[in-house]
């Protein structure tokens, strides 16, 4: 494929062959209806509005928690969701959509959902919504007292965006780079950016029509040991690739890492990053607003361990003041977790969140020097990238993926260089043992060098790959650092 | 001694890559030749990779929850291909949720695995019986 | 009762007849044979001595994990604690005594304990180790493999000491003032700092035949919104108390107030302020280690907002670097826990503690604020005790709790003043809304008086009774300050 | 209307302070007259105590755990002195670890009290039933 991409702003008129040919991919297209569409969210209480819930947060000073969850059924998941509302308390509601769906394979999706009646039981990972349709997929909204979401992980979410927001869904999770990388193996990034920017022009037309929708890069990525630098550097050219699709309610996102202080740095650098690069695009009127993502890797089967790791993310999200967290569950390593499961993993949370609503992370020279590190790297990596996109942050991003410039670890993707390999430092901080060809500046280099020497000495071994193994496994088995043993 | 070759990928739309590339590492360290087809890997993938390679053994991960979906019809396809008796491991989340564990390990030794094995199997757990199964 | 205490050595000899009265308190009594006790414990393996274990702990920069647990009967209290170390991962290990025991009702004790073998279940809030006898205790510690404690809360302990000691336990809980003020009604200290000088005395002379038993105060007092200088007054004062009698191995403790920088600068400022004061008595050879409470106040009924206040004290434990942390279960507000719940409340602890292990809390301006607020205030009330002592420290106790210097709100005790009224300050930190007669100086009373107006501005209310009461139920209704509703 | 004495206590080797001054506060702002006997009182104290003040209910707290024990023969005494009928709650953690709710209650009421409250209970929770037990 050629580099056809670019990031202006694409004709709504012209979107209409095209919108057709998606509407077409499956029957329940043909439910849209923009025009009653936008009745239906003009009249929808304030408080529903995801966009609006979040600027309230954010005004506020209050983190707000967010479960994942979605089951095959329609009654089953609004049972799920209504409890995780009543019985979890979560200030904030998903609908996390299964894996055929996000493969745009709605016949397999089809085929589990009547697998899943039939045996009375989920096969599939997630709520259809392509499958169940706009009228559907509308009682949700309906039926619940706070926002809902749709999450996922769909490099091709068109239909996925029609269908759910003309059902009344408020907001709408991922990105042409963060539902590629870590979710596809032969899509082209071209492709994917291609895909998100209609999506985010849909939004912008609905912004158009006095309807704000939150828009949220999904900012963990690979889950895995993804240092800030790389996060961010998606995180802001999602920000900018929707915003210039007229979207103003953005919510960018960062998945812990587990040392506090890099992670309080990580959320703070994180708005000052996507403001200042929005900025240089003239942007300003979007509302920036950040989530934190509990741990994303591997968790302890152990569940009293498990709301270890969760309260921690929970106190780190606190003192960082993120708009929003993303709620894992103790069943995280055990598989898809129960109702009851997924409201005590937001009752945990909760519980910290509240107790540290009026405390932050004291301003400290680490904190400094975090936010220093994470700023100098990030744009070093988002100006070359815009250095090679010729000014243009689609193509630029096209092109610095291809060039490693921005590097995923763990990423299946393989328009992805994966030549870079994170490590802990001896804090625990999420380091480059391996900095592939990120545009990293000698000092940088050295700063990481010497960081992994540091640990490597105080555990008698040269840092290399075996480090990067036992990080794996290390929360997994009840600690940050994978220390030899 | 000869090494054995292992067809080594994540079947269906699963696209969990850290575990996968665990295990190739690992299996490599261990002496095999690995094929490793990454994630999002389909039936017709896993079959053709064996028969082109020549392989000893296919190792399917899962770890999304489709995994029940996605394996059936994968030994018959393998018999269809003329090497019916290959011997094919299974390791994951391999259902929606956490189910007993019996159960689970019938269910796929029923759809044709030879050993089936938890998410929480580390590599070495697993190198030595793969070894002794193919007589190493 | 007149004031005939004073901080000097008890002579070893001269105790000889009241031992004999002791001993004889109860029929177990008689199973004491020191020499017979110091065989054993020079015998013990090293790892099992709980004062080595906390050096080597403090030598490590890690904090240890231990629960509280007790019931009745010997078989179920060694498999209680049996399960503690072996699927709770308990680094240490207590043995809760039951209060009738505390109270030196062991004719109660006695019934409570054949009742609870009749009714198959403990009738008993912990394990009456004065009736189970010197032979029976010792199958405790003989079966353990990590050290194990005396933890109680008994105002005259000397014969629980002088049994449990004999039985090779190696740490004892308590001191004269921690023990009475929020564990009597009634009992002259007087009375309690001379029953504790026989006990520290007895700890003193099993150093002099070289075994080191561990001893420490009780340092969250009522538990209840105890501001630090409050019990770091009363930690300093016992240590140098039990110091003075011949103990060499003391940590001091700290109950969670629930703002971190508050709670961290309570950690740091403790040995500080020990070591200053045992100094100024010119005794060197003491080592000091700390111990952090999770919250001693009342906690969530919910299971799942449980844990995440125990993760909270965890953290803060870590981030504060307490040598051990006293571990809560999920089960605090329900009743006395099983032993699953209590394994639970390690794990999620341990898991946090490690994955800390490695991080502080970054110093910075607010924490130094706070440490030095901590280190003036009790300095004032340490002073003043000193002043009213004349010189002697166990006087000066007596006469400072008398003259409301130092006054622990909550208490039950007759002989405290119950002068001061704590409540939260706009960021949660404790601070007095009445100070009482604490000696303080006019720029501390003016701290208090302007960090409580904030949070009455904030809360457009004038600070008063009210807040307190919010407060004392805020952690338990799932926040850490009473705002109205 | 004239002022309705409650006799308040926390019963046996019993410390637990807090509540008992929050019920002490709570009560006296409802208009009642408190004699609080504080913590580690005995079952002589509470009956001379109301046979004294002449009061018109007892408010028994018990949060150790030996509650159960320590109430025993309690009625009975104020049988004996004469005021058999005295109204009498009791409230806190009951037994020793968390019961059933139901058999606390049950138990409790066979021991003599007329309403028995869980430790969870608010003061805004009794005192409306108090006063109309009490006739207010
Ligand atoms: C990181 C992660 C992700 C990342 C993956 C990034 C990437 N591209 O790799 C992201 C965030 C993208 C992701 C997405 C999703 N995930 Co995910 N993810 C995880 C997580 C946290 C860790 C996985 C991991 O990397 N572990 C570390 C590696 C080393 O271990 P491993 O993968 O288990 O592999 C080891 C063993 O299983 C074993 N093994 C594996 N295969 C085989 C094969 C053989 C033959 C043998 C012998 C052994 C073996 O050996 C490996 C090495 O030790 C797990 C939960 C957990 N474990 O804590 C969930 C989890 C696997 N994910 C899950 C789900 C459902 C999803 C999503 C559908 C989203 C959702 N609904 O929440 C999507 C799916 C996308 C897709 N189409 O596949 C579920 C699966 C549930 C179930 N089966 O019931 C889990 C269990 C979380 C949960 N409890 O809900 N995920
Ligand atoms: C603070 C505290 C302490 C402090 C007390 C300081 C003091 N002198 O007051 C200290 C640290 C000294 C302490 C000691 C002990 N404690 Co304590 N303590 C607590 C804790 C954490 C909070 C209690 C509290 O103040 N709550 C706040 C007040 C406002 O609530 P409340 O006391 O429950 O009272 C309210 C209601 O119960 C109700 N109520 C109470 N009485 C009555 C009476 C009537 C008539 C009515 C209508 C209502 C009513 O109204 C009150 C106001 O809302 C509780 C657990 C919890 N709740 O989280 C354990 C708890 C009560 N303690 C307990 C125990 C066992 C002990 C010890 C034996 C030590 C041990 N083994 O762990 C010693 C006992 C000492 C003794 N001899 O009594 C157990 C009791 C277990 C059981 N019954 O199964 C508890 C439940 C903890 C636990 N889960 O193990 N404790």
């Amino acid at each position: 494929m050629t580099e056809q991409v670019s990031h202006n702003k694409l004709e709504w008129k012209e979107l209409n062959e095209e919108r057709e040919a998606v509407l077409a991919g499956w029957p329940t297209g043909q439910e849209v209806d923009l025009e009653e569409a936008f009745q239906f969210h003009l009249k929808l209480a304030p408080e529903l509005n995801f966009a609006k819930r979040l600027i309230q947060a954010k005004q506020q000073g209050h983190t707000l928690a967010q479960p994942r969850a979605g089951v095959a059924e329609l009654n089953k998941h609004l049972e799920l969701l209504l409890f995780l509302q009543n019985e979890g308390g979560a200030d904030l509601l998903p609908t996390t959509i299964d894996s055929y769906t996000r493969q745009n394979r709605y016949e397999e999706a089809e085929k589990g959902l009547a697998e899943s009646v039939l045996e009375g039981r989920s096969l599939l990972n997630g709520f259809p919504a392509v499958n169940h349709g706009v009228q559907n997929c509308r009682r949700l909204v309906e039926s619940l007292s706070v926002p809902v979401q749709v999450r996922h992980g769909t490099p091709d979410a068109r239909l996925l965006a029609e269908i759910t927001l003309a059902a009344g869904f408020t907001a709408y999770e991922g990105g042409g780079l963060s539902y590629n990388i870590p979710y596809a193996k032969r899509v082209p990034l071209e492709k994917s950016i291609r895909d998100w920017q209609y999506v985010d022009r849909l939004v912008g037309y609905y912004q158009e029509q006095g309807v704000t929708i939150n828009r949220e890069p999904f900012g963990p990525l690979t889950g895995t040991l993804v240092s800030p630098c790389i996060s961010h550097s998606v995180a802001v050219i999602e920000a900018v690739l929707a915003a210039k699709q007229g979207v103003k309610n953005i919510t960018i996102g960062y998945g812990q890492c587990g040392n506090i202080t890099q992670d309080v740095a990580a959320l703070q650098t994180l708005p000052v990053l996507a403001e200042e690069y929005l900025q240089a695009e003239t942007i300003d009127d979007v509302e920036i607003t950040t989530v934190f993502h509990q741990w994303m890797g591997g968790f302890p089967a152990d569940e009293a361990k498990a709301f270890g790791v969760i309260s921690l993310g929970g106190i780190t999200a606190a003192l960082g003041q993120a708009t929003k967290v993303i709620v894992k569950t103790t069943h995280e390593a055990l598989g898809i977790p129960t109702k009851e499961a997924n409201a005590q993993g937001i009752r945990a949370t909760k519980q910290v969140l509240n107790m540290l609503q009026d405390q932050v992370y004291p301003e400290n020279p680490k904190l400094a020097e975090e936010r220093d590190i994470i700023l100098q790297e990030t744009r070093l990596i988002l100006d070359k990238t815009l250095e090679l996109g010729e000014g243009d942050w689609a193509l630029g991003a096209v092109r610095a993926f291809a060039a490693g410039v921005i590097d995923v670890p763990f990423a299946p993707s393989s328009h992805n260089a994966g030549r870079t390999m994170p490590a802990r430092d001896n804090e625990g901080a999420v380091r480059f043992l391996s900095w592939g060809s990120l545009p990293f500046t000698k000092d940088i280099q050295d700063f990481h060098r010497a960081k992994l020497a540091e640990r490597g000495r105080a555990e008698q071994r040269s840092p290399n790959f075996q480090m990067v193994i036992d990080d794996i496994y290390a929360i997994g088995h009840g600690r940050l650092i994978g220390r030899p043993r | 001694m000869e090494s054995k070759t292992l067809v080594l990928g994540v079947i269906g739309s699963d696209v969990h890559a850290v575990g996968n590339k665990i295990l190739e590492i690992a299996f490599r360290e261990a002496g095999f030749t690995v094929v490793n087809l990454g994630v999002l890997v389909s039936q017709k993938e896993f079959v053709e990779a064996a028969v082109e390679t020549n392989a000893d053994a296919i190792m399917v991960s899962s770890l999304y929850g489709h995994g029940e979906i996605d394996v059936r019809g994968l030994r018959e396809a393998l018999i269809e291909a003329g090497i019916g008796d290959i011997l094919m491991y299974v390791g994951g989340y391999l259902v929606v949720g956490s189910q007993d564990w019996a159960d689970v390990e019938t269910k796929f030794k029923q759809l044709g695995f030879d050993r089936v094995y938890p998410p929480s199997t580390l590599p070495e757990d697993v190198i030595p019986t793969l070894k002794s199964d193919l007589g190493m």
